[in-house]
């Protein structure tokens, strides 16, 4: 048993130490009818080639993003992530490190930790940022009961056009927690109005941007409207790169920002683990969810680095605690701020603009395409087409031409009539002329 | 040499990437460009690797020595694992993709269910939470979704936690909307049966319960619990923290639990990685699996099916506790884990588990102090009586370690015991390694009884930092680096 | 420029400083005939992704072992490594340390190099061993100069199989040492006899085993016969793998033991690197080249190690060296050291035994096809199939059916007739039963 | 915490892989059965873990820091060549594969190849040699190949070296026969080309110089040097060691070089490994090119061909320096590097590389004592005149900047200066890197002069060791461990 280095032998002298027979008798505490004798009904243990070979067959009956044309987004996306950063995550004292409650000998962690807060700060415009929540949807969730706090009051209003997945963990929280929700019917064209719908009750309303379709808007005015009734403006943002290119929603109004930062450092991972960001006013700050990192000194006066404001968390408030979360998503902080770093501000400028470029270039090809219609007037990497056949049956037969073609909306509002001939298209840095063309053709193919 | 802040290796215009800016286009932004800078700095690529790779070495890890640590695993995690996850099969295949592209994907998910199934002996499992705490709250989800199915959750709003739970049980509790009751312990550190059964009623939604508990104890009287609760028609919620010590040899479905999670680092090695990413994948009697949260997996007609939304299947799910399908990369690790082990290897690792901790408790009883009579399960519990008069805390005898190389046990931790220390020392830790262990404990108690304060008190000394000022920092945050205020703390508090 | 930290600003001070007007002043030495003014005619710099995709193309046109059927060997073998060497090789602190001259701040080197050597002589049976030569081949050449120097003689007796590139690599050293060289005759049956070449002049015998035709024998006889002429014994194993099951060479009268180590912890990479194996008795250590690491003291009485009798090398000797060498392929000495020690001598001995076993079921499934003919008695994990056609042509015929069948023993002896028909075939623990079946059911269709 | 050997860590039995035992077979080794046990330990996979991430921690690297060694380029090594030579289609090849099944391996050799004969202006070039003395090697039995085809492998047996020659040269001069003949140097750190041009003659078989030369300098009269050796009949081997100094600015092609090998390590960025495995092709001239060695790719009618005999394709191949292709693992990573840089990232890095070098030069040279004026190229070199009279040796200098968290620089080379140091800061490093550094030394160099020789002559202070008894290690080797001597030399030296 190669991962267990105690041997037949050392078993014998430590338990002659203790004082015990048998390890049976170190489980006697065991109600006798709960006790197993034999194994488990499982396969017995295996070397690491025939392990290796099992879960490369699974492996091997997927199609990978990086093999094909490659269109599918809505909350993930595929982009190319530098060789130094799955090479720095993989360092033992990262990737075998525990929480940093130790904060002498975690400053690697607490550091990264703080320089991961400053850039989520940056990258929304937002004052402060915590070391992150399991994911954006979460981190959503997360959002509303904290503008329930702050406010004080139990209502908050959904935009439809809000990942549809997001509004369900939103909902599940909302529903076990009684607290009441508005959510308005989705808007392909992106033209929903929110304000209406915030009232005196209002603790929070929650727009995306890009929304699911999309769409990117300015929602100064929402901000105004939300703060005019005492209410805050929450923003989702789907896709993190989009911001080297787009207002930030801190400059837009926005009290408490919450995304989903997986496209900086972290693969696809078949939806997790990614990294949810939560960005928030100063003043809010002693009602966040999750991990706080702060600067301090030691006792020789040294720049140091600790967990902070801990006495939010549950592990000194228990069932008074901001949130029950007690954890973060650290090595994926910790990839995310890597590639960021490499970035720069030139360079994930750059990228953004390319990512646009791309999906411009994109649209205008399917849109080009016979009876495909583009909605967006205005989108970062991703964009919504309308085809005449359902959108469902249009990307199972693009799979055949070995194309990933994209996310058809009725897979996401199922039972909405509206939805059935829509799909939502990214496209990012690793598309390539030849990937669009290959689109565009496939599609023709498959409307003909 | 110390190490700056990222922001303060800023050289204007660098880069770690070469990227070729488009050509020229007509953006389609909707009048939303970005103005302005945002602040990033700019590095070239040999500059950030040096930089992170310079914060690794300030950091403890596994790899490198024992972590000692109660209620959270720290335990060898094998590179086969991290290999694994990194196949494109697994690491580049999105949640939404086609199902049809997928099939492996949805294979390992049903794969490890059937595994968690099997060692739990419990019907159900729920995939998607995200961490134990997330566990834990889609598994009080169902249970009040069951009370909506009988009509009782307008009723039934207590729920009966042990003072030795973990912080997470109250606190996922209470976000939901449960009245928190506290359960006393005995003396002998196992929760008080009789005091227990005096709380149900007909109120009780549930009772949380941690098993092993958090005093390093099996709950002798468990199958009793269970059958309490269930007769006044509460569910059983088990903590499974420490499920790494009963696995193999102990099925809670067979003691009577109707919820359970699982956290994958702990129990099945996927890395700690500094705080996460974890998976706490829940499982359920039959009493709650109809009420799992969306999505699950089905296998019909051969090929696997992502369960997305209600109606797609049977059950009656209370809803979708994240976005996609969980923490597939844990999955992947976790899987490799179990193939390898096997049934027998796990069962022989829960074994090894508790001998070592039994092992430790033995060897150390007689310098430090234990509050409990053995055997243990997977953790040494000891208090802080044998410090009494020594001028020395629990705070500065786990301090000191660090300057012996090892990473502090866990402190203060369960409540019920004053200034409690919790010595997990897990299978993975070889004979020598605790003999080492035990003899730098035995040296440390010694040298606190015979006086010698300094070396606790001022602990640590050889460290990357010297102790920290907790206080200062939660007194006036200082949350994130800004431009301009780049000096470090230690001039700016002057 | 991602790799290169100065940027224009830090040029023009750093020039300030210099108090040169420009770059090209540094280089005004450069005859300006010379000077070139414009770029190479050369693509310009790539980001990562366009980089990773060209390689990624030239990696896919070819046929990696790990994803057919794969008998490959004769000197160069397909093991299966764990995943914990790579991991351990790639810390930043192996990887990019340099060559251990400065001992105070480089123990990791130097502790596993002595761990290496320790290692390497308990598997060939000598009392000492260097810290790896280039590869088997190249430690083979230095091994006749180094037995040159020992006997102040200057012929060699060469095994005829020996692997023809080794003799290669010596016939090439001693050709321009103006040494004399005396080599066989390749034996298909492995009954050479080499005993009678062997007088008052030679310096040392050649012989390798298993033999390039996999024959297995015991070399105490030649070593007796090499030794009552004031020869020494010379033996090279081309898998290393083999030493767990067989005797070593140094229980058979060795002097010198060369070796290929790439089987322990060193993926095939297209013949390089690999690590050279280079173990002799005591009495010669002050004539063997390479590099050699020793246990010494520090300036507290600690235990340390140095690289040490440096006084052999040639940075120090210069022209009186003891060879040219001043590398090991010290991170390949890492990757070996690391799987040896994963797998202990349980481990190690049964991997032979499995080795073994995979041979001889393979060898019988072969010779079971009609017109094969299993031409050894005794072998480790390779063996030598006649065929009724030309090797060459069944090996491409197989390739065909997908199966990567062995070496056509013409390809490595072009010219010599006994050799056309016959194939150097390897079975080592990645083949499956699957595999094997495979193979026989593909020869018989090839030969039918 | 001290890390015992891997020996001393053994419990006997233990393995960390899971293998199992072949089902009963009749072995067929006709007699040769190994007898007895080998002596290797037996570890679990854990330990095996910590012991070699510990013994890591023991190591300077680039990674974490600068390394100024002259001669010896230690530079940032990017990971994504890691990443590419570990693609299966590179990495898990074999040699002896038919050719048709790895075209596109040939194509990446074919592909370097064409990169290393544009950048050196040669018209050929040897892949295989394993390393850059492998490389000589080669370059020199090409020399002596296209003596022996005019007939004059007799006569001419002398080789001219200038005293500040790398060890290498005469050592591989010598192996194969030659004899070594010094070439004085000027007093400004140039090969003195009227003493050259004396030791010309019919016996001459060739000149071997590096350039730019040990002393950091442009050989400035290599023309007229290169012109007068073939006018004697002689060639032309240039040491490649500093060709990063000049790559993309100048081509040995244009100087009149004949064969010069390429580290490609030092140039092209594949890491140093803790010393291997590099690799050393060799450019030739149109004179040295058809003695090239085997084997060699072709490219004709649409595939690649590996030449592996005489007679397979035109040319004399002098025979063969090793069993198959070379260093394929570091072709693929110098190619990764090169295609990365382009024509303009490579001419840009030597520039910097010089720059560096001229920065360092420039800021130090009023503290420490340079030699020769400026400017140097990639290398800046200082004597230790201004240490005279201080007590402190070049030795104790360079070990004290270990205190200070830096690698010494290159120490007592080259040989034609009392005290050399010899700096190489590369093109990797950041002016602040550099700035930090500069300060460093300028602050050893005034601690020296003010008589702080405490500081110098027992450094270092705050190494994982002290300095170290080489003497010792010399005088009695202790090469290997073994079972029952496993004390410590410390205890067995007393």
């Amino acid at each position: 048993m190669r991962y267990l280095p105690l041997t037949t032998d050392d078993r014998a002298q430590m338990l002659a130490a203790i004082g015990a027979k048998s390890v049976d008798e170190l489980f006697k505490d065991v109600p006798e009818a709960a006790r197993l004798d034999g194994l488990i009904d499982l396969p017995r243990r295996q070397g690491e080639m025939e392990v290796e070979r099992q879960l490369a067959a699974m492996a091997g009956k997927n199609i990978p993003a990086g093999q094909v044309p490659f269109f599918v987004g809505a909350g993930a996306y595929k982009h190319h992530i530098p060789a130094t950063v799955d090479h720095l995550i993989q360092r033992s004292e990262f990737l075998t490190s525990y929480t940093p409650y130790q904060p002498e000998i975690t400053q690697g962690t607490l550091q990264y930790l703080f320089e991961f807060q400053t850039q989520v700060s940056m990258l929304t415009g937002m004052e402060v940022a915590n070391a992150s929540m399991y994911d954006g949807s979460t981190a959503c969730g997360e959002a509303v009961l904290m503008a329930h706090r702050v406010t004080k009051r139990k209502k908050a209003v959904l935009s439809g056009n809000l990942h549809p997945h997001y509004q369900d963990v939103v909902a599940n929280l909302s529903d076990f927690g009684s607290y009441k929700l508005v959510t308005e019917p989705p808007c392909p064209k992106g033209t929903e109005g929110l304000a209406g719908e915030i009232d005196e009750e209002t603790s929070c309303v929650v727009v995306q941007n890009p929304d699911i379709f999309g769409h990117v808007r300015d929602l100064s005015a929402l901000a105004e409207a939300a703060h005019a009734k005492g209410a805050l403006m929450i923003v989702v943002v789907p896709e993190i790169v989009s911001l080297g290119l787009i207002t930030p929603p801190g400059e837009m109004g926005a009290d408490i920002v919450v995304g989903e930062g997986q496209s900086l450092g972290n693969g696809l991972n078949f939806g997790g683990p990614y990294v949810g960001l939560f960005a928030a006013k100063q003043k809010f700050v002693r009602q966040m969810p999750g991990r706080l990192c702060g600067e301090t000194v030691d006792a020789e006066g040294k720049r140091g680095f600790v967990l902070t404001l801990s006495t939010r968390e549950q592990h000194i408030r228990r069932e008074k605690a901001t949130s029950n979360i007690c954890t973060n998503s650290g090595l994926c902080c910790l990839a995310f701020t890597i590639h960021l770093s490499l970035l720069g501000e030139e360079g994930y400028t750059r990228l953004a603009r390319i990512n646009h470029a791309n999906a411009v270039k994109l649209a205008d090809a399917l849109g080009a395409v016979p009876g495909v219609n583009v909605l967006n007037e205005a989108f970062f990497n991703e964009f919504t087409i309308e085809t005449p056949k359902p959108g469902a049956e249009v990307i199972d037969a693009l799979v055949e031409k070995g194309v990933l073609g994209g996310v058809p909306l009725s897979r996401l509002m199922p039972g909405n009539d509206e939805m059935k001939n829509l799909i939502a298209v990214a496209s990012t840095e690793v598309n390539s002329d030849q990937d669009r063309a290959a689109y565009a053709r496939a599609l023709k193919e498959v409307l003909a | 040499q110390e190490e700056p802040l990222i922001f303060e290796l800023d050289s204007p215009g660098a880069s770690g990437v070469d990227l070729d800016e488009p050509e020229e286009f007509a953006p389609r932004l909707g009048g939303v460009a970005r103005q302005g800078r945002i602040g990033l700095p700019g590095l070239s690529e040999p500059e950030v690797m040096r930089h992170y790779v310079r914060l690794s070495q300030k950091n403890y890890a596994i790899d490198s020595g024992l972590y000692p640590l109660g209620s959270c695993t720290m335990k060898h995690n094998p590179r086969l694992n991290e290999k694994m996850a990194r196949l494109p099969g697994f690491g580049d295949v999105h949640p939404l993709q086609p199902q049809q592209t997928v099939q492996g994907a949805l294979e390992l998910i049903d794969t490890l269910a059937h595994w968690l199934k099997e060692l739990t002996g419990m019907p159900a499992v729920a995939m998607s939470p995200k961490a134990g705490a997330h566990g834990e709250l889609c598994g009080m989800m169902a249970i009040d979704a069951a009370l909506r199915a009988r009509g009782e959750e307008g009723t039934r709003k207590r729920v009966l936690v042990p003072e030795s739970a973990h912080g997470t049980n109250p606190a996922t509790a209470a976000q939901i909307g449960f009245t928190v009751d506290s359960i006393p312990a005995t003396e002998d550190g196992h929760v008080d049966v009789k005091a227990f059964k005096a709380k149900l009623g007909p109120d009780v939604a549930a009772i949380m319960l941690t098993n092993p508990n958090t005093c390093g104890l099996f709950e002798r009287d468990i199958i009793e619990i269970a059958d309490a609760v269930h007769e006044a028609g509460g569910y059983f919620y088990c903590d499974g923290a420490n499920f790494n010590a009963i696995a193999g040899r102990v099925r809670p479905g067979d003691l009577g639990i109707d919820a359970m999670h699982i956290n994958l680092h702990k129990t099945f090695s996927t890395p700690h990685g500094g705080g996460g990413p974890g998976a706490g994948p829940v499982v359920f009697s039959q009493a709650l699996a109809p009420f799992a949260p969306l999505p699950w997996i089905v296998h019909e007609k051969g090929a696997y099916r992502a369960i997305e939304h209600e109606g797609e299947s049977t059950g009656q799910p209370f809803g979708r506790m994240t976005a996609f399908h969980g923490q597939m990369g844990m999955f992947v690790r976790a899987l490799a884990y179990m193939l390898s082990h096997g049934a027998d290897g796990i069962r022989q690792a829960s074994e090894d588990a508790v001998l070592s901790a039994n092992y430790i408790l033995a060897s150390l009883k007689d310098v430090m102090s234990a509050p409990y009579e053995g055997p243990c399960m997977h953790e040494a519990l000891f208090d802080d009586s044998f410090l009494k008069g020594t001028g020395v805390e629990t705070l500065d005898f786990a301090k000191a370690m660090i300057d012996e190389g090892y990473h502090p046990m866990t402190m203060y931790f369960p409540l019920v015991v004053h200034g409690a220390m919790l010595i997990e020392p897990t299978e993975s830790e070889s004979k020598d390694s605790l003999d080492l262990f035990i003899a730098t404990l035995r040296d440390l108690a010694e040298s606190a009884k015979r006086g010698e304060t300094e070396r606790f008190s001022g602990a640590p000394y050889l460290a990357p930092r010297r102790r920290l000022d907790e206080t200062l920092a939660a007194r006036k945050p200082i949350l994130r680096w800004q431009h301009g205020r780049n000096e470090p703390a230690s001039k700016a508090a002057e």
